[in-house]
């Protein structure tokens, strides 16, 4: 078995994203998805913090200060770049205009329920930042996680255990065993495995029932 | 003469009263109003609902203003940063409160404030906890949830440049909280780094007009200072 | 008798404007109001249209195809103007940041109601423009208007029989015998009379009780 | 390569169906796509909701796609200009409807479409014929109607500049309606009057960022055109 890295799940991510869409990329490992673009494709890259034309991570030395993305790092802008202030920021999220979000997960229900903000309800000062008002907004919204937790369980499941972060948003899930998608009335469609992963394998390592593309 | 320039951060923040809701501008450093947090600190006003998208890094700023026992409750979206010790040690301790607000929500409301408009239903965080205890309710198939307007009795808010109209400009991603956090407060006060002449600012750069501020104070270095 | 001219109500408004406020000017007779604040004294004029910072009207032949008032007149900027669209300033009208607004009417009633928009529930075509919304939202509301109509009825009242533009908004009225405030509670107090008319003369003009200042 | 730049006006409008609410951007004449509301009376598109400030003016534009019997509903808050005759014409003789909305809710009605926010609450209107049955509903002891959010098939606007990624600015009071619709549209198409490299534009200056707008056309003469 030889799982994905994390720089390939990223570059799966990308090679699925067409031109011309506006994305927006969770901190964490959704941010490399922006990397692995291939140059002559055009997407707008959005940052909840009202930037739109994020362009890669400027060289050292040549960070501008007022310049950074919702991670708070610092970025450089593309020729077309824009600026808007949060409540235009958010209104472009929640009201639909963003084609795709790219979030990281702990668990991804078969009905493309989210949790990806708070491992417990009693957590120590829990933080959501703009997730919510992504999960709910976002035209798309892929994940791109570990297939299992590192004690083994897995991420995939028939229902959410932790707080949800929304509800039937996720759309496509990109682990480091397999692509799937979450298709409604359906449930999560394998598109994709890892060499050496098969079909048992992968369906032993989730949470909830599988199912070959038709 | 309009002439809303004063001298010293004192002055900026004359009256500001225990009890007060403060909105607090920026996003990261960027936008954020360090001078006028450190003014807060000096100015001792207690009691203080802080409304902001974090709840303050390392024993700087508004890390230290909770760490003084001066802030009651947070109302944010993301009580994390890269040291979020203070907050932490004090929320474990039940010794300040948090509102947690999706940070989407958090903009809306307090756009909402500002425009006159009461409450607002949105899609955001249905079916998750932060929607428990809120009026929920169908339009057209889907759920949403009610959320109410946020004001503020003060903004603390920063810009690159003002006049003495008050209108202020943004650099970069600077902007953010700030000119949704103008509209909403009874006392608004921005830090600039640059003073212009009236006339000299664009119509169109203009990012907040001077009408919603009440207050502008330069300063020699804000963060961060270009 | 020696009422007061059109110009005259203007400049005695513009006289009680002070220094510093915002304010927003109906279209027709309100418009004047700006010919008359001295030189000296910076008042921000403010127009529905998202222009804040108005100037006189420009020189015949100098006008600005993109520059108008919510009259849909050429107008010219002061220095200090900026521009929103229709959402922001309409979010500044409404949201109580214009400090005063000047409009004519058709009725206004003891308890500050305002009607001045529709002469009747039937008009053909009614038309409403951004007065309800100036009515609700601005911090004061002042009326600039002849004290009875043309046939002589009386527009100051106990209570609109037109259809209402806003609630108990009117805070003062500029007739051309007259200016008057809305007290709350009391009613009309009458705060000036023009040159030769007399308290009884004036209330024998109006439909409602009038007060003497206390 | 990104390229919202299209040739024709009729290529602008491609697609536009019978029935659909159309939002018109301009207040009035400046900012009023006036070459895209000629080209929706060639295409030819019927039985249309036409939002926008006004109800036409003589017998152009809009006035003339309603002289023609292609709309069947107008929805705004001043049907009435220096010559509203054919709006009503009409009105009087019952063959087109009216929805008059007052000027700022009609802007916040669209705005909150475009942000997601299916109904909202405001004073304005509150004990007038126009609140005559919405909800009604009092927040800290004053009372507010509910108002819902309006959106459109098809938003035309008016720009002064435009990239290929469709970003858009403004000139003087041109902005008005045109903003606010580009967000509420499932097409957005604007008509501008310069069309600029990528990078050209200022960041700031930018009203409508590209996210918003579909189709772009170049128009030698608007209206005011310099």
């Amino acid at each position: 078995m030889k799982p994905f890295s994390r720089e390939e799940m990223a570059r799966k991510a990308a090679h699925d994203i067409p031109e011309g869409w506006c994305v927006n990329l969770g901190i964490g490992i959704p941010t490399l998805v922006a990397n692995h673009v291939p140059p002559e494709r055009e997407v707008i890259f959005q940052s909840e913090n009202g930037v739109i034309g994020m362009g890669p991570a400027p060289a050292e030395g040549e960070e501008d200060p007022w310049l950074i993305n919702a991670g708070k790092q610092p970025i450089t802008l593309v020729k077309g770049a824009s600026f808007v202030g949060h409540a235009d920021s958010f209104a472009m999220i929640r009201g639909g205009h963003i084609d795709l979000c790219v979030l990281g997960a702990f668990e991804v229900a078969e009905n493309g329920d989210l949790a990806n903000w708070a491992t417990s309800v009693n957590d120590t000062a829990p933080a959501v930042g703009g997730a919510m008002d992504l999960a709910a907004g976002a035209r798309r919204l892929w994940v791109l996680m570990e297939h299992t937790t590192k004690d083994g369980r897995p991420k995939l499941v028939e229902r959410c255990s932790y707080p949800l972060t929304g509800l039937a948003c996720v759309t496509r899930v990109y682990t480091n065993l397999a692509v799937l998608d979450v298709v409604p009335g359906q449930g999560f469609v394998v598109r994709e495995m890892a060499p050496g992963v098969d079909f048992d394998m992968l369906q032993a390592k989730s949470g909830a029932k599988l199912h070959r593309p038709s | 003469m309009i002439n809303k320039i004063v001298r010293s951060i004192a002055e900026a923040l004359e009256g500001v009263r225990d009890g007060s809701v403060v909105l607090i501008g920026g996003f990261g450093s960027v936008g954020q109003p360090d001078a006028l947090i450190e003014g807060l600190i000096e100015q001792g006003a207690k009691d203080l609902v802080c409304v902001l998208n974090n709840a303050g890094v390392g024993r700087v700023g508004v890390a230290k203003l909770m760490e003084l026992g001066r802030v009651r409750k947070i109302v944010c979206s993301f009580p994390r940063s890269s040291d979020p010790v203070v907050f932490e040690t004090l929320y474990r301790e039940g010794k300040i409160e948090l509102e947690l607000v999706p940070q989407g929500t958090l903009a809306e409301r307090i756009r909402a404030a500002g425009a006159g408009i009461p409450a607002f239903f949105t899609a955001t965080a249905v079916g998750t906890p932060l929607a428990q205890g809120k009026e929920a309710r169908e339009f057209n198939g889907r759920q949403y949830v009610m959320e109410t307007a946020l004001r503020g009795d003060v903004a603390l808010i920063e810009g690159w440049e003002a006049d003495r109209w008050g209108n202020l400009t943004y650099r970069g991603s600077g902007a953010n909280f700030n000119p949704v956090m103008a509209t909403a407060a009874d006392l608004v006060v921005a830090q600039v780094q640059h003073i212009r002449e009236l006339g000299e600012l664009h119509p169109h750069m203009i990012g907040t007009p001077g009408v919603y501020v009440d207050r502008v104070v330069q300063v020699d270095r804000g963060a961060p200072w270009v």
